[in-house]
């Protein structure tokens, strides 16, 4: 790719880049949020088209940006976000993504053909569920196996550990090698410094403008690659907490044998300055825990209370009275209104009957808007003009701007570059000092090592642990491969036969 | 047939469809509702009024077609609304029960709750508040009760019947397009059955009920304009200040939105879509009381003359927004006017002049996208 | 009562139930792809109007039948044009192209035979071999999505067209596809109208039947198969209310005329929580829109 | 009320209303004929009801007898009908034909704001005040003679009746015929329905299939729509049917007689009360013994009937000419 540029309205997300991938060499994006990564890669995709500069693919110029030709020729992107058919199953996925002739295969021949891939690739995905009853990593996996599947000559990935827990995302990147020994060509894009140094070369994108054009990695430290992409120097990792609370304090957060889908009977305490990280590989219960603690659907059993009051499913605002603040795994689906303009944003949940006129209210909006350094064109522009990690912000400065007793987050750092993601840790961490329970639910076990006063593991439905500081990085990952829950088993099978 | 139809309680188990990025847009609620820049206020004035004179020139075709100077055709549209003595009252008089209900359906389609029952609840409405009015035992009570009652009556009764598509949608995801549908429907055999039998007037012939007369809407400038215009001119503002500035309104644009978000930090996205479509309802049963005792003498067995079909499309083509449902509204009252004194001067063929309306309807419709297109190609 | 339970019931619900199945169908394949078509009254007129005509022509139904489909599919290509390829809002651009079609096809009708001509009388098919050709289309159309490529991608565009044009699928082009074959086989649905059970054709013929015939598309949960099945019971419904009209007339008759639509009410709640509806339905598709 | 003060032209500033209606609604019957106008709620293009009125209006206007004619469609009852009517007089046309039963409020409210202008609407019942008139449709006379006939040619003993609604008119046409049938073979039964629709041609005809199936196998419609179903069926089963105001041979072999409602003469009367002056209305009656219709017998008919059914058709014809004999209405079912 030459001097590609590109102009949404006022934001100028790509400005006369060059980019190149070689066979058998994994090509690192870094940048910052809004830096124009995912831009750079839909172009290359064809799902763009650039307003200046040219593309070649094979030393053929791509004339024109139509996904279809520019698939043929062997380029595959995995998105940033999801582009399954929700309805579909895995297999009718694959079969949509590359049919073989008019026909469907028969059921069984397409589950061959997902088992075939999986065991190739070692990316497991369940076959025969509607995609949108997938877990978010199973989806991601399935994307992937999906770009694989069309034996794509170039691999484009946006992202693609943003979702997945370390250990997923270390044999992702294993995989990546394998496929660019076989003389692929893979762009990763990614937040996370340390996957870099599993890539071949690195491109570092600030505001559209390389600030590092395809240099080789071992050339760059950690430290160089951070201060190329946000221009201040930071070690990129969230920076672990000093003080870690010891002595139980007043429970705020009161969880009670919360059963809801794959949740059965969850018990759990957060105490006030207390934060809790839920460590797990996803699609273990997360997404039924958030909503039941979210109160965005009712508990089939239990009860959730927050300093001795219950909280009323489906009632958000009174929800937000007593003091929880709750931050979304998917702020595009509960976080956040895309066409309407950040301030309307930031008012949800406190939206007055009668309300300030516009200006007014855009007047409001800018402090916080500013405190939280969200990237846009101010408060009127539409929430959907925001790029992931500006999103991410946004939701955080509605939900920790009026100092809740307790905060349900979601993966809250998803997204963000490491400036904002420790930015993120940061705040939270401020807020449990002054307080505030912190139930942090993570897939990143280096952040939740880093912030959390207590891990427990989710896996299937159930927590394992505590587990306390100094934190046993081990032990927890065998609690979260299952092991716990083995032993667990076995134990209570032992204690039937006499010693 | 919008997600609005399938929303569902939003479940942590399954992921809403909205959970793309960018996220997906709502095609065509998004094309009408775009903000009033200024070029917006240009475009939503400038391109109908093209879209529908070039709708006029193929009109005109047929017309010559047909055998009649297409020219003389239009002067007499023109003169059957602005020279004509009673030309602006009718037209007033049509604009009324549109508006009444387009207004309803531009607060429900903002919230993507697509219903399209306003036929029915029109004539639900009127139907329970011409049998209070004509109940026995009523008559000798003042006018201005009288004409209360009946209109609150009417609010009542379609807003029932607009909220039970609401209860179906909330607590069995009953599609709201069809089920509003079928209510019209129903509402339509409620009618038959209530002028032919429940609320006859035993002393009348025909299937009708007893006279209204008693609870009359007065009229003004001594003219068939009746009381219920100056409802609809109220209402407009009234509609606006909501959407602009009061929680409820943005609640409702919330829903069209995004129901998930909605739902998870501000308020009960079903208990939105059941008040959107009460109000909706009331007002469209508001808009049958007061075409019944406006403008008819009793309510008979043609009291569905499809205001609550064409309020549709005065709503979308008003842009989901109260002032230009009033715009648009008193347009095509106006066209409907000018063509009937046209139709009656030179006796043209019926099908030939409601051929000419659609293709106004169609033209401006039309119109939008292509200036939309163009839009974008900037 | 004893005639409500008879053949004979069962016949006149299916010679009802056939036009009413054929538009459903057409219904299903437009909305599956994305597009509500709330055109569909106007295309089974324009259908019925089309096959009538040349039936009277040609003096053969099969012909008209023919003609009908015809018809439908370039109305349906004139609906595509203007909502997949212009994105004007279907729901008004449906709503008006009934009007328009109820107007021309009266328009054209009058035209053709002035006032003082009786409508001609045109050759009827009988019912069965209309039944085998409504069971054909119903099975066409249960194999296109059960079993083709071609089926996975309409609905792979109804539910969600981002990903389809990601997979460099033509959005447009195969809602084109659909929309036509929809607007054939409502045009066929009124052709089968007046060129079986009638033999001739009056202003608005049709009476409703493309409204029913999608509320039935909800109803089946956008499945052929129970949308036909649905459009039988329809039938019967209307059937049977005739049939107890002569019987019990204490009660009021409009409570039978409301039967249907009752009944379709209730089919609608105790199914809407099964049914799905496609995800993308009503919204035209732009790249990227942001 | 004060409402129909109101909305007196009278009272309005607008200047061509200065020529109020007292001027312009009462042209000088002396040396112009008058002109009529007529307004229809459907297409005139119908083969029935409305071309009925169509040809009656023109054929008036071939005589020389008005000199002018307007016929609007598909007019709605209520307002629109309103600012038809209304239209009308103020461009002087008297009388003015409202041609459905649906219109009575409409004329009134309008009649009253045009004292000078005839008015007439299709009550069917005598509904007349001041200038607001009413015209018979006195449809059941020819409906017992088409009873006749039609039990004259079937052996079923079983008539099956028709309408859009269950109207008086419709209703009383199914009771004529069923008496009419009984003269000839006093066992026969009948049943009627309302098919709820006027246009619903393929419902009409299911409604006449499920009828035959219960045995019958004459029928008599009542309006377009159920009527054109009613013949349908009736040639698909080889029964007998009737044409509802028109002849309607053309529709099929189970087409035995028609009966074509001559509204020329009832307008006839009106334009001739306009013509002298009068300004209040009557009922506009003009019954089968003054030839305010036809009954047709459809060619190849005669062969079908009975010789007894033809002679006690001459017979009560020539009867109810005389005024001997009245066919008698019931209007409820
Ligand atoms: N559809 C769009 N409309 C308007 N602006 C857009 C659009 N897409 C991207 N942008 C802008 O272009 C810039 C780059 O967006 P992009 O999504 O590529 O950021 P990114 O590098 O992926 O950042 P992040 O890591 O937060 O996802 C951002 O400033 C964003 O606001
Ligand atoms: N003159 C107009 N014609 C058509 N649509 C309009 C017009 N003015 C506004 N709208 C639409 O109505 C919606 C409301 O816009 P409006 O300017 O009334 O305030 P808002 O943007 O809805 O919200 P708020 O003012 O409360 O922030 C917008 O989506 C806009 O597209
Ligand atoms: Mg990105
Ligand atoms: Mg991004």
């Amino acid at each position: 790719m030459r001097s590609v540029s590109r102009r949404f309205g006022e934001t100028v997300a790509l400005d006369g880049v060059d980019f190149e991938a070689r066979p058998g060499e994994i090509h690192a994006l870094l940048g910052a949020n809004g830096a124009g990564k995912t831009t750079l890669m839909r172009i290359l995709a064809g799902l763009d088209r650039p307003d200046a500069g040219t593309v070649e693919v094979f030393g053929r110029r791509i004339e024109s940006f139509e996904p279809g030709p520019i698939r043929a020729l062997g380029v595959a992107l995995v998105q940033q976000h999801f582009t399954l058919v929700p309805t579909l199953t895995a297999s009718e996925n694959l079969v949509l993504a590359r049919p073989e002739g008019a026909l469907l295969p028969p059921g069984r021949t397409a589950g061959v053909r997902v088992q075939k891939l999986v065991e190739k690739f070692g990316l497991e995905v369940r076959d025969g569920v509607p995609a949108s009853q997938l877990s978010v990593g199973e989806r991601q996996r399935l994307e992937i196996l999906r770009a694989l599947d069309a034996d794509a000559k170039i691999l484009l990935l946006d992202e693609p550990t943003a979702v997945l827990t370390d250990v997923e995302a270390e044999r992702l990147l294993g995989v990546a090698r394998a496929l660019a020994d076989q003389g692929r060509a893979l762009v990763v894009i990614t937040h996370r410094l340390a996957e870099v140094e599993a890539c071949d070369r690195v491109t570092v994108l600030r505001e559209g403008i390389e600030a590092i054009s395809d240099g080789s990695v071992d050339g760059y430290t950690r430290a160089d690659l951070a201060s190329a992409m946000i221009g201040t120097d930071t070690s990129g990792t969230i920076t672990a907490r000093t003080t870690r609370r010891t002595q139980a304090a007043p429970v705020c957060l009161r969880v009670r044998d919360v059963s809801l889908g794959r949740v059965s009977s969850l018990t759990l305490d957060v105490g006030e300055g207390e934060i809790v990280g839920i460590a797990g590989v996803d699609g273990n219960g997360q997404s039924e825990l958030e909503a039941a603690l979210s109160g965005r659907s009712a508990a089939e059993s239990g009860e959730v209370s927050i300093s001795g009051e219950p909280i009323a499913p489906g009632d958000p605002r009174s929800r937000r009275g007593q003091g929880l603040a709750y931050i979304p795994s998917d702020r595009y689906s509960w976080g956040l209104i895309g066409p309407m303009d950040l301030a309307d944003n930031l008012e949800l949940g406190r939206v007055l009957p009668i309300r300030p006129n516009r200006p007014a209210r855009h007047k409001a909006a800018r402090p916080s808007l500013d405190h939280w350094d969200v990237r846009t064109a101010g408060p009127h522009a539409r929430t959907s003009s925001l790029s992931g990690g500006n999103a991410q912000k946004l939701v955080l400065a509605r939900e920790l701007d009026e100092h809740p007793s307790a905060v349900l987050a979601c993966y809250p750092t998803r997204g963000l570059d490491p400036e904002a993601a420790d930015t993120v840790a940061t705040r939270l961490v401020a807020a449990a000092e002054a307080g505030c329970a912190v139930l942090w639910i993570g897939a990143e076990l280096d952040e939740l090592l880093a912030v959390s006063d207590r891990i427990e593991v989710l896996y299937d439905g159930t927590l394992f642990g505590p587990y306390l500081p100094p934190f046993d990085r081990a032990a927890i990952g065998l609690a979260m491969a299952g092991d716990a829950a083995d032993r667990a088993r076995t134990a209570t099978g032992g204690e039937a036969d006499p010693p | 047939m919008t997600s609005s139809d399938t929303r569902q309680p939003a479940s942590g188990t399954t992921p809403s469809p909205k959970s793309t990025w960018p996220p997906k847009l709502d095609g065509w609620l998004d094309a009408v509702s775009r903000r009033a820049t200024a070029e917006g206020i240009l475009s939503s004035i400038l391109v109908p009024v093209v879209s529908a004179l070039a709708a006029l020139v193929v009109g005109g075709v047929l017309i010559a077609i047909d055998g009649v100077n297409p020219l003389s055709v239009y002067q007499a549209i023109l003169q059957g609304v602005f020279t004509k003595s009673r030309g602006f009252s009718y037209t007033a008089t049509v604009a009324t029960p549109l508006v009444l209900i387009g207004v309803g359906y531009a607060l429900a389609y903002r919230a993507r709750v697509f219903t399209i029952g306003g036929e029915g609840q029109y004539l639900v409405g009127a139907v329970a508040g011409t049998a209070v009015v004509t109940a026995g035992g009523v008559g000798d009570l003042p006018r201005v009760v009288l004409i209360v009652m009946g209109l609150g009556a009417a609010m009542v009764a379609g807003a029932l019947w607009g909220g039970l598509a609401g209860v179906l949608a909330n607590r069995f995801g009953a599609s709201i397009v069809i089920s509003t549908l079928m209510l019209s429907f129903i509402g339509d055999s409620l009618l038959q059955w209530a002028v032919r039998d429940g609320i006859r007037d035993p002393e009348s012939y025909n299937a009708n009920s007893r006279p209204i007369t008693a609870a009359a809407l007065p009229s003004f400038f001594g003219q068939k304009t009746h009381l219920g215009f100056l409802f609809a001119l109220v209402l407009v503002p009234i509609a606006w200040w909501l959407i602009r500035r009061h929680r409820w309104g943005f609640r409702i644009d919330a829903l069209g939105h995004n129901p998930g978000t909605l739902d998870a930090n501000e308020f009960s996205s079903a208990r939105v879509t059941l008040s959107v479509l009460v109000v909706a309802g009331g007002l469209a049963g508001l808009a049958g009381m007061v075409e019944t005792t406006g403008v008819n003498i009793r309510l008979g067995q043609e009291a569905s003359v499809g205001y609550g079909w064409d309020a549709i499309i005065v709503a979308l083509i008003g842009r989901l927004h109260p002032l230009g449902v009033l715009i648009a509204g008193l347009g095509m009252a106006g066209l409907t006017i000018g063509f009937e004194s046209a139709q009656r001067q030179f006796e043209l063929p019926s099908s030939l002049v409601s051929l000419i309306t659609a293709f106004v309807i169609i033209f401006v419709v039309w119109g939008d996208a292509i200036a939309a297109r163009w839009k974008e190609a900037r | 009562m004893d005639t409500l339970f008879s053949i004979a019931t069962v016949e006149a619900g299916i010679r009802l139930g056939l036009p009413v199945a054929l538009a459903a169908l057409g219904a299903i394949i437009n909305e599956r792809s994305g597009v509500l078509n709330l055109g569909l009254e106007g295309m089974m007129l324009s259908g019925a109007l089309g096959g009538y005509i040349v039936n009277d022509a040609t003096g053969s139904p099969w012909i008209g039948l023919l003609a009908g489909l015809l018809v439908g599919a370039s109305t349906g290509g004139v609906f595509a044009g203007l909502v997949v390829t212009f994105r004007t809002s279907q729901v008004v651009t449906g709503i008006a192209f009934t009007i328009v079609a109820i107007a021309a096809t009266t328009y054209l009708f009058q035209l053709r035979w002035d006032i003082g001509e009786l409508p001609p009388r045109v050759e009827r098919l009988g019912m069965w071999p209309l039944v085998a050709l409504t069971l054909v289309c119903v099975a066409a159309v249960w194999f296109l999505f059960r079993r083709t490529t071609l089926g996975l991608t309409i609905s792979a565009v109804g539910e969600s067209p981002e990903s389809a044009d990601a997979l460099g699928y033509n959005v447009v082009l195969i809602r084109w596809m659909a929309t036509i074959a929809g607007g054939a086989l409502a045009g066929l649905g009124g052709a089968v109208l007046v060129n079986g059970p009638l033999g001739l054709f009056i202003e608005e013929v049709t009476a409703g039947r493309g409204w029913v015939a999608l509320a039935l598309v909800v109803f089946a949960g956008w499945r052929p198969v129970p949308a036909v099945a649905g459009a039988f019971l329809f039938g019967l419904c209307d059937a049977a209310q005739l049939r107890l009209q002569g019987t019990a007339t204490e009660v009021p008759y409009e409570v039978f005329l409301a039967l249907p639509y009752v009944v379709t009410l209730i089919a609608l709640v105790v199914r809407a929580r099964r049914s799905h509806t496609p995800a993308a339905l009503g919204d035209p598709y732009v790249r990227g829109a942001a | 009320g004060d409402d129909s003060d109101d909305t007196a032209p009278a009272t309005t500033a607008a200047p061509e209303t200065t020529a109020a209606p007292e001027t312009t609604a009462a042209p000088e019957p002396a040396e112009e004929a008058p002109k009529l106008a007529i307004i229809y709620s459907a297409e005139w293009n119908d083969g029935s009801w409305g071309e009925a009125a169509f040809d009656g209006g023109n054929k008036l206007l071939a005589d020389g007898t008005i000199s002018d004619v307007v016929m609007v469609e598909n007019v709605p009852p209520g307002a629109e009908a309103e600012r038809a009517l209304r239209d009308f007089a103020e461009q002087g046309y008297n009388p003015i034909v409202a041609h459905s039963f649906n219109y009575g409020d409409n004329v009134k409210t309008v009649g009253a704001e045009f004292p000078d202008t005839i008015f007439a609407y299709a009550g069917g019942f005598g509904d007349v005040a001041g200038n607001v008139g009413d015209y018979d449709q006195p449809f059941y006379e020819a409906s017992y003679l088409s009873g006749i006939l039609g039990a004259g040619a079937t052996d079923g003993g079983n008539v099956a009746g028709a309408g859009g609604f269950e109207i008086p008119v419709c209703v009383g046409m199914y009771h004529a015929y069923l008496a009419g049938a009984r003269e000839l073979r006093p066992e026969t039964e009948g049943s009627f329905v309302a098919v709820g629709d006027w246009i619903d041609v393929q419902l009409a005809k299911e409604a006449a299939l499920s009828q035959a199936d219960a045995g019958a196998t004459m029928f008599v419609g009542c309006g377009q729509g159920p009527t054109f179903g009613q013949i349908e069926a009736a040639n698909d089963i080889g029964g007998v049917s009737t044409g509802y105001v028109g002849d309607m041979a053309a529709l099929g072999e189970s087409v035995l007689s028609s009966f074509v409602w001559r509204l020329d003469r009832v307008f006839e009367q009106m334009v001739a009360d306009v013509a002298a002056g009068e300004t209040e209305a009557r009922y506009y009656s003009v019954p089968l013994a003054d030839g305010g219709m036809d009954v047709l017998i459809s060619p190849g008919g005669e062969a079908r009937i009975s010789q007894e059914a033809l002679d006690l058709f001459d017979q009560r014809l020539a009867e109810i000419q005389d005024g001997s004999f009245a066919v008698p209405f019931v209007g409820e079912n």
